[in-house]
């Protein structure tokens, strides 16, 4: 293993955007898959998590989404304890969510997907209409056909559905599981991009990425999920992609 | 290039009113990886449905191995040894890990009602002929540790790594694979190069949708980029990636 | 010791209508003769009831434990001839007697070594009786409409000829299948030629639903119908009501309605008079006739005890209608002949009940007004 | 005659129509083939039997009652039964609901009997026009069952409550956080189906006579109604209802009326061959 | 009591048979089959048409042979069907049976049905035996049959037609014959509930139409729900639940005598529904998992765990 980067001080729990402590979940009867992980996240940064496949990476988001319940832990979203809440309930404490799979209503036409990003926000209010046209004009294709069923698109095209869908509903913090996957090289800057955006804006964001350049280009730090740990964390500007090869030869352990 | 081993001529899909593919044509040659690249939309997935079967196309044909093979349906395209992986990767969720690359092999005799029944001992040994090759496949790809798990309670890469060795372990002459890099780690990334290399070097050809530039490169002998519907340019990866019109569309500035 | 007697009734499905009177009857009975100080020198009867819930798989099982369980030596009751024919095998298989309300002639086919007795017409003697009614009433033209059942089809051809031998025809045979949610295109096919006269052969809940159609298609044509269904006991009334039954004729095999045993019968059902009772009075019989044969008999075993049945009930004798009285003469060593509240009760060789005259009705106002008597 | 049968067939199909709409909706929504639509309408005819006759309200009024009996039926049985039974697929759902439906229907078997029982309403002798039939209750059906469709048809397509619910159906999950609890969607939805069947039960209640066993009747029909019109598609149930009802009756023309019954099977099985889905079906949708 | 519980326990082997039949086609394949009793009732008329005439062993695989022979026609017809559809349109073909065997009485006797079905070695009974020929018969078959589709699951030929039900388009990209292999679940399955009906018609030696109600076809859901969809061990157990639920509430009503008639009758189906949804609900899992090929079978000395 090369140099291993320093670790970052917490910023203190009250003004982080995202906090999570001794957070373990799993599925079903299963042993655990997310093994006791604690985060703060200050606001308006973005941090990435990689890690190897099935190091619980996607586990972990969906517990802090609340589609898992948490068998042990606390997550705070800016400051409120959301650990019991429904996955509907978190919405209403700024959470939005774009899961790895299943990101779009198949079966729901484009419009309706974008419809529903804003409709059921439980008291907050999606973005304006500026902002609004900012999203959509990021993603020409989809307004282009608001009839098609959102499952008849192409991989890349429900990616950025998915991705408009959560901008759309103005969060203050944003987790997104694997945004880049299937996108065109030059969506994937674009994509990136809009996500810096949208940090400038206010937004906290916890990226999952497997295309780890692309991820460390805009995020402020880094960590390293293990085997359902956080093994390493630093500043984006101190990790180069070769140094992570290390920590991955686990595989999937 | 050595000979063409599949032909498209003139390809054509239209959904309602999109033109998924628009007059297609392009080559793949025999023993080479060929890479199918492009932008969000331009069609390479419903290319590669046109050609196992999965959708109809509207006009257009393909030729295999000097075969018309215009529409044929998908056990027929894969019974000529033409198989492939999904995008949105299918698991077949009650199958284990291991299950699912058992089913993959062709010819099974306990596949059919009489051979299930009558002939144990045969079915018996080519299931444990096909399970040592399984089995070296799934350790390549890390699986190993969770041969009995259920496919349906994989993570994302994970399934999309078996979607991939379930193709590869099929012995077909043409393999496609659809996006197999998405969501793998960069080092799982390093093994699926690795195997294609292997299999290339056994014999079998390849095409192949990715957005990864470095797997393509890696990996590619001859690239065609769709835009459309339609080739847009084919030549090797450097060349490819140089032209302005690739850049503009598909790399961006960024790459 | 106890004497069990088993019967298997509906209580649910589509005959379930017709099953709770009949338990009661039968229940009566039991009370009476172990209030009487039982039979046999003292044993009581006991009454075990299995539901056929309409189904004849349903049926077999619960004859089985009726046989196997509680150790019945008769198993009654059986309205519908599915379900009896089912359970016949079984119960002629244990050497035990089987009595039935139903009126499929199969039932009494074949050899039955004298263990199957049947407390009901059989169905060939229904359709004349029915083609007598259309005759009295001036109805020519007739058109059947029949629910396919087995009891019912085989009224039809017999409806056939003596309506040809009485100067009339049937111009039209309609066959529904029982369980539709509607009945319109088959009374749209029987009524819509408007012939003078529809034979309906329906059970109560078809028939409520094919009546209320007729009604609001505002159809003329006289109906002769079965009991079964246009009186049920009263029950199609109440499901109808009178404008909707106005003018309906049905028919029935019935009690003697005018016999002291049917009225006392009446009385201890706790019914208003006049009340006509069309399967319940068989269920009573069914009980009765056992209890005397045995008493008879002198045993409980079958295979003796039904050779008393004709003894008993067949002329000549002491006319008695009381169980208990009957029970009393038998041990005193006198020849009687009872009379049921359901029939005469007399029986042929085969074990069918004969000399059973058919009620004719008219519902008037909402009420059943008795036409005639045919025999 | 043909006419006439015509009529009758449209007049029979509005009758399925509101059971097969119910059951599309909980289809399309919860995913299952509810079996209990049968036992559920049986009890909306005997609440309407109890409003109307027990109590001697007018017949809306007992329809009210009725439409509240079912509603509060659907959401018990939810709330009982398939509310635990959600995980486990669509065939294990459809089971548990062969079971709520002998519970159902034996409620009512207990508490009326056995016995055809009516409503307090006078039947009408036919409006004749042009030699066709029409009748009084058969309007205030055709009425009633029109108004609901319409309704409905707003309520789903054009209403963000509409859009949760197939949100709801696509995926549970993805819909919790977008802020759409599963929960809250499902009992609006059986609140829903059990005040539209109901209502359809008093409707074939007037039809026909009440009986424990009515629903089950109408159960092969309406599930033939529903799939003819495709799955999950209310506007098909209609369709698919009216066509049933009227090539039952019109088959009288040609066919012995004995086998009326396979008649909407031909036309299910010939239909199914060509279109996969069901008229308005949802076609496929890439995975 | 020893012949009631040979009823019951025939009564459970007919069910038991159509559970392992409904097991291969839906458990396995994938394919809701909710025409079951349609194909019971044809193999049960089939041995009632053809035994005085061709014996019982003749009458028997004509039955099977029949069901499968309309199994598959039937499949051909509708195998591209989504599962609800596919339910519907069998639902109608065993309502199109049943209405045939109810009208076309020259053939089946209508609604009076056949009687006097010879049984299998009728004439070789003892007296006093009952049914206990029948028993033999009816367990020898259930353990064939059990015995094939135990050979069938754990083959791959089950694996494949479990890769069917998951996901047909990937099995067919992978060269698996989706269709051939649908049909030939379908016909197998079609001809042991043939089996199932002969010897449903050799117990009863009396059938009529409305023997054959939907009723048998929720029956064999139930069983092979409770039992544990795709295992064949579990199934049995499943029908036999469901037969115990049936006949235990029979004796439930002798401890209750005051209510009427009608309404203890209530009470008994209610509670079998009842017990129904517990089934279902407190047993999760169905009572025995889905056998599966594991690592181990091949490779004794690994370790993974699962
Ligand atoms: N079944 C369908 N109905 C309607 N439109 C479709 C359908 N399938 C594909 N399309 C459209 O056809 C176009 C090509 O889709 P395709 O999936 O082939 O793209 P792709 O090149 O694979 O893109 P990506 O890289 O994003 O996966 C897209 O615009 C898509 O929306
Ligand atoms: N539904 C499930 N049931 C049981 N186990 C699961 C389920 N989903 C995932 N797992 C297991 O949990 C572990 C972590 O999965 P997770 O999806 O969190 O990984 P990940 O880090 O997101 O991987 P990837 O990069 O491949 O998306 C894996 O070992 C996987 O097998
Ligand atoms: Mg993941
Ligand atoms: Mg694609």
């Amino acid at each position: 293993m090369t140099s291993e980067p320093h670790l970052l001080p917490e910023p203190a729990p009250a003004d982080a955007a995202l906090h999570v402590t001794g957070l373990r979940s799993g599925y079903g009867r299963g042993g655990d898959i997310v093994c006791g992980i604690d985060l703060a996240q200050r606001p308006e940064s973005i941090i990435a998590v990689i890690g190897p496949n099935g190091s619980g990476k996607s586990t972990f988001v969906k517990t802090i989404a609340g589609l898992l319940p948490a068998r042990a832990g606390r997550v705070r979203v800016t400051g409120r304890d959301v650990t019991g809440l429904s996955p509907a309930n978190r919405v209403a404490a700024g959470l939005a969510y774009v899961p790895q799979e299943a990101n779009v209503f198949g079966t729901l036409t484009i419009r309706e997907n974008l419809k529903l990003a804003t409709e059921f926000l439980r008291g907050r209010a999606g973005v304006g209409p500026e902002q609004r046209a900012r999203v959509l004009a990021l993603f020409p294709e989809l307004a282009a056909r608001p009839g098609t069923l959102a499952g008849n698109l192409s991989g890349g095209q429900r990616q950025m559905l998915a991705f408009a869908c959560a901008l759309l509903a103005n969060p203050e913090v944003l987790l997104l599981d694997e945004p880049s996957a299937g996108l065109s090289p030059k969506i994937v800057s674009e994509t990136m991009e809009a996500i810096a955006r949208v940090r400038a804006a206010g937004v906290t964001v916890l990226l999952v990425e497997q295309n780890v350049s692309a991820a460390l280009r805009i995020a402020d730090e880094v960590v390293v999920l293990v085997a359902g740990a956080l093994r390493l964390r630093a500043p984006a500007g101190d990790v180069k992609p070769a140094d992570l090869a290390g920590l991955f030869f686990g595989r999937a352990a | 290039m050595s000979a063409a081993f599949l032909e498209v001529e003139g390809l054509t899909k239209h959904y309602g009113g999109v033109a998924a593919l628009d007059g297609c044509t392009l080559s793949l040659a025999k023993g080479e990886v060929t890479g199918l690249i492009g932008p969000n939309g331009a069609g390479k997935t419903t290319l590669l449905n046109a050609l196992t079967g999965l959708a109809k196309p509207d006009a257009g044909r393909v030729t295999f191995d000097g075969a018309d093979v215009t529409g044929l349906p998908a056990h027929r395209m894969a019974a000529r040894g033409v198989v492939r992986s999904f995008q949105i990767v299918r698991e077949l969720a009650s199958l284990t890990v291991f299950e699912t690359l058992l089913l993959a092999p062709p010819h099974q005799i306990g596949e059919t009602l009489t051979g299930a029944m009558a002939r144990r001992r045969r079915w018996w040994a080519q299931e444990h002929a096909n399970a040592g090759k399984a089995r070296t496949l799934l350790e390549r790809i890390g699986l190993w540790r969770l041969a009995d798990q259920p496919s349906a309670r994989l993570s994302g890469g994970q399934k999309k790594l078996l979607e991939v060795a379930r193709a590869l372990l099929l012995e077909p002459k043409l393999i496609l694979l659809d996006e197999p890099g998405a969501g793998v780690s960069p080092p799982l990334r390093e093994e699926i190069i690795a195997l294609v290399r292997e299999l290339k070097g056994e014999g079998l050809s390849f095409g192949i949708v990715e957005h990864d530039m470095h797997l393509v490169g890696e990996i590619c002998d001859h690239v065609h980029v769709l835009a459309e519907g339609r080739t847009l340019v084919s030549g090797t990866f450097a060349e490819a990636t140089a032209d302005p019109r690739v850049v503009d569309a598909y790399l961006g500035l960024a790459a | 010791a106890d004497v069990p007697l088993g019967m298997v009734l509906p209580f649910s499905g589509a005959t379930g209508p017709y099953g709770p009177d009949m338990k009661k009857a039968a229940e009566l009975v039991v009370q009476q003769v172990n209030g009487g100080g039982g039979i046999l020198g003292g044993r009581k009867l006991k009454l075990f009831i299995e539901d056929s819930e309409s189904n004849p798989t349903i049926g077999v099982t619960g004859t089985k434990k009726l046989l196997e369980v509680n150790k019945v030596e008769l198993v009654g009751g059986f309205w519908g001839s599915p379900i009896a024919l089912a359970s016949k095998p079984i119960i002629l298989a244990a050497n035990k007697v089987q009595m039935v309300s139903c009126a499929a002639n199969a039932v009494t086919d074949g050899d039955n070594r004298g263990l199957v007795w049947r407390f009901q017409a059989k169905s060939t003697s229904w359709g004349p009786a029915g083609a007598k009614v259309m005759a009295s009433i001036g109805a020519k033209k007739v058109v059947v409409l029949a629910q396919q059942n087995p009891f019912v089809v085989a009224m039809i051809e017999p409806f056939k000829a003596e309506m040809a031998k009485l100067g009339g025809s049937v111009t039209d045979v309609v066959m529904y299948n029982p369980d539709q949610p509607s009945y319109r295109a088959e009374v749209e096919k029987a009524f819509g030629s408007d012939p003078e006269g529809v034979f309906c052969l329906s059970l109560l809940t078809d028939f409520a639903s094919i009546a209320k159609e007729v009604y609001r298609g505002g159809f003329k044509s006289k109906i002769v119908a079965l009991s079964i269904g246009a009186d049920a006991e009263g029950k199609f009334l109440q499901a109808v009501g009178p404008e909707v039954g106005e003018g309906i004729y049905h028919l029935q095999p019935a009690p003697p309605l005018e016999s002291p045993a049917y009225k006392t019968f009446v009385t201890e059902m706790g019914a208003p008079a006049g009340t006509v009772f069309l399967f319940a009075g068989n269920a009573h019989d069914q009980i009765c006739v056992t209890a005397l044969a045995m008493e008879h008999a002198k045993s409980q075993d079958p295979l003796v005890w039904s050779k008393s049945i004709p003894l008993v009930c067949n002329p000549p004798g002491e006319e008695v209608a009381d169980v208990v009285k009957g029970l009393e003469m038998i041990r005193a060593g006198k020849k009687i002949k009872f009379v049921g509240a359901g029939a005469s009760c007399d029986f042929d060789a085969k074990g069918d009940q004969i000399n059973r005259s058919f009620l004719v009705q008219v519902i008037k106002g909402g009420k059943n007004v008795t036409v005639g008597v045919i025999s | 005659m043909a006419a006439q049968l015509l009529l009758n067939g449209l007049v029979t199909g509005l009758l399925l129509a509101l059971p097969a709409l119910a059951l599309t909706l909980i289809f399309g929504i919860l995913k299952f083939a509810n079996f209990a639509v049968g036992s559920m309408l049986t009890l909306g005819a005997y609440a309407g039997y109890v409003g109307n006759v027990v109590l001697g309200w007018p017949l809306a009024a007992a329809a009210a009652l009725a439409a509240a009996t079912g509603a509060l039926a659907c959401l018990l049985s939810d709330a009982l039964v398939f509310e635990r039974l959600r995980e486990r697929g669509s065939i294990t759902l459809l089971v548990a609901s062969m079971g709520v439906s002998l519970v159902i229907e034996n409620i009512c078997r207990f508490t009326f009997g056995n016995a055809a029982l009516s409503f307090d309403i006078a039947p009408a002798r036919p409006i004749r026009w042009q030699g066709i039939r029409i009748n009084h209750e058969q309007i205030v059906t055709a009425a009633a069952v029109v108004v609901i469709l319409i309704l409905l048809h707003i309520l789903l397509t054009a209403s963000p409550l509409g859009r949760a619910m197939r949100a709801v159906a696509d995926n549970p999950a993805l819909a919790a956080v977008r802020g759409i609890e599963r929960r809250t969607v499902a009992r609006i939805t059986w609140a829903l189906t059990g005040a539209v069947l109901g209502g359809a039960g008093v409707l074939a209640g007037l039809d026909r006579a009440i009986d424990p066993l009515m629903g089950w009747n109408y159960q092969i029909p309406i599930f033939a109604a529903a799939i003819l019109g495709g799955l999950g598609s209310p506007v098909g149930a209609v369709a698919g209802a009216l066509m049933i009802g009227v090539a039952e009756e019109m088959s009288a023309l040609i066919l012995p009326t004995n086998y009326r019954q396979v008649v909407s099977f031909a036309v299910i099985l010939v239909l199914l061959l060509f279109r996969t889905n069901g008229l308005f079906g949802a076609k496929a949708v890439r995975k | 009591m020893m012949s009631y519980l040979v009823t019951i326990v025939i009564f459970v082997s007919i069910a038991g048979l159509v559970g392992l039949a409904l097991n291969l086609q839906w458990g396995l394949a994938g394919l809701v089959n909710f025409g079951v009793s349609g194909f019971v009732a044809l193999g049960a008329y089939m041995v009632a048409l053809t035994a005085p005439h061709l014996g019982w062993l003749a009458a028997t695989l004509t039955a099977a042979l029949l069901c499968a022979a309309v199994s598959m026609a039937l499949s051909l017809l509708t195998i591209r069907l989504e599962e609800n559809y596919l339910a519907i349109v069998t639902i109608g073909f065993a309502e199109i049976v049943r209405i045939l065997l109810l009208n076309e009485s020259w053939l089946t006797g209508g609604a009076l049905g056949i009687a006097d079905i010879p049984r299998p070695f009728a004439s070789l009974t003892p007296a006093g035996w009952g049914d206990g020929i029948i028993l033999v018969f009816a367990l020898v078959l259930v353990a064939l049959v059990y015995g094939l589709m135990e050979g069938l699951v754990r083959s791959p030929f089950g694996r494949v037609l479990r890769a069917v039900r998951d996901d047909a388009t990937v099995a067919a990209a992978l060269g698996k014959p989706v269709l051939a292999l649908r049909v030939r679940a379908f016909a197998v399955g079609g001809a042991v509930m043939g089996l199932a009906g002969a010897l449903h018609a050799f117990f009863m030696t009396y059938i009529d139409p409305s023997q054959f109600t939907p009723i048998i076809t929720a029956y064999a859901f139930m069983a092979v729900i409770a039992g544990g969809r795709g295992s064949n061990l579990g199934l049995l157990l499943g029908a036999g639940s469901i037969m115990l639920l049936l006949e235990a509430t029979r004796f439930l009503k002798d401890l209750v005598p005051s209510i009427d008639g009608t309404q203890l009758s209530a009470m008994r189906l209610a509670l079998i529904g009842i017990g129904i949804i517990l089934l279902l609900i407190l047993r999760p899992q169905g009572l025995v998992a889905e056998p599966r090929r594991t690592v181990r079978d091949v490779f004794p000395d690994a370790t993974g765990e699962s």
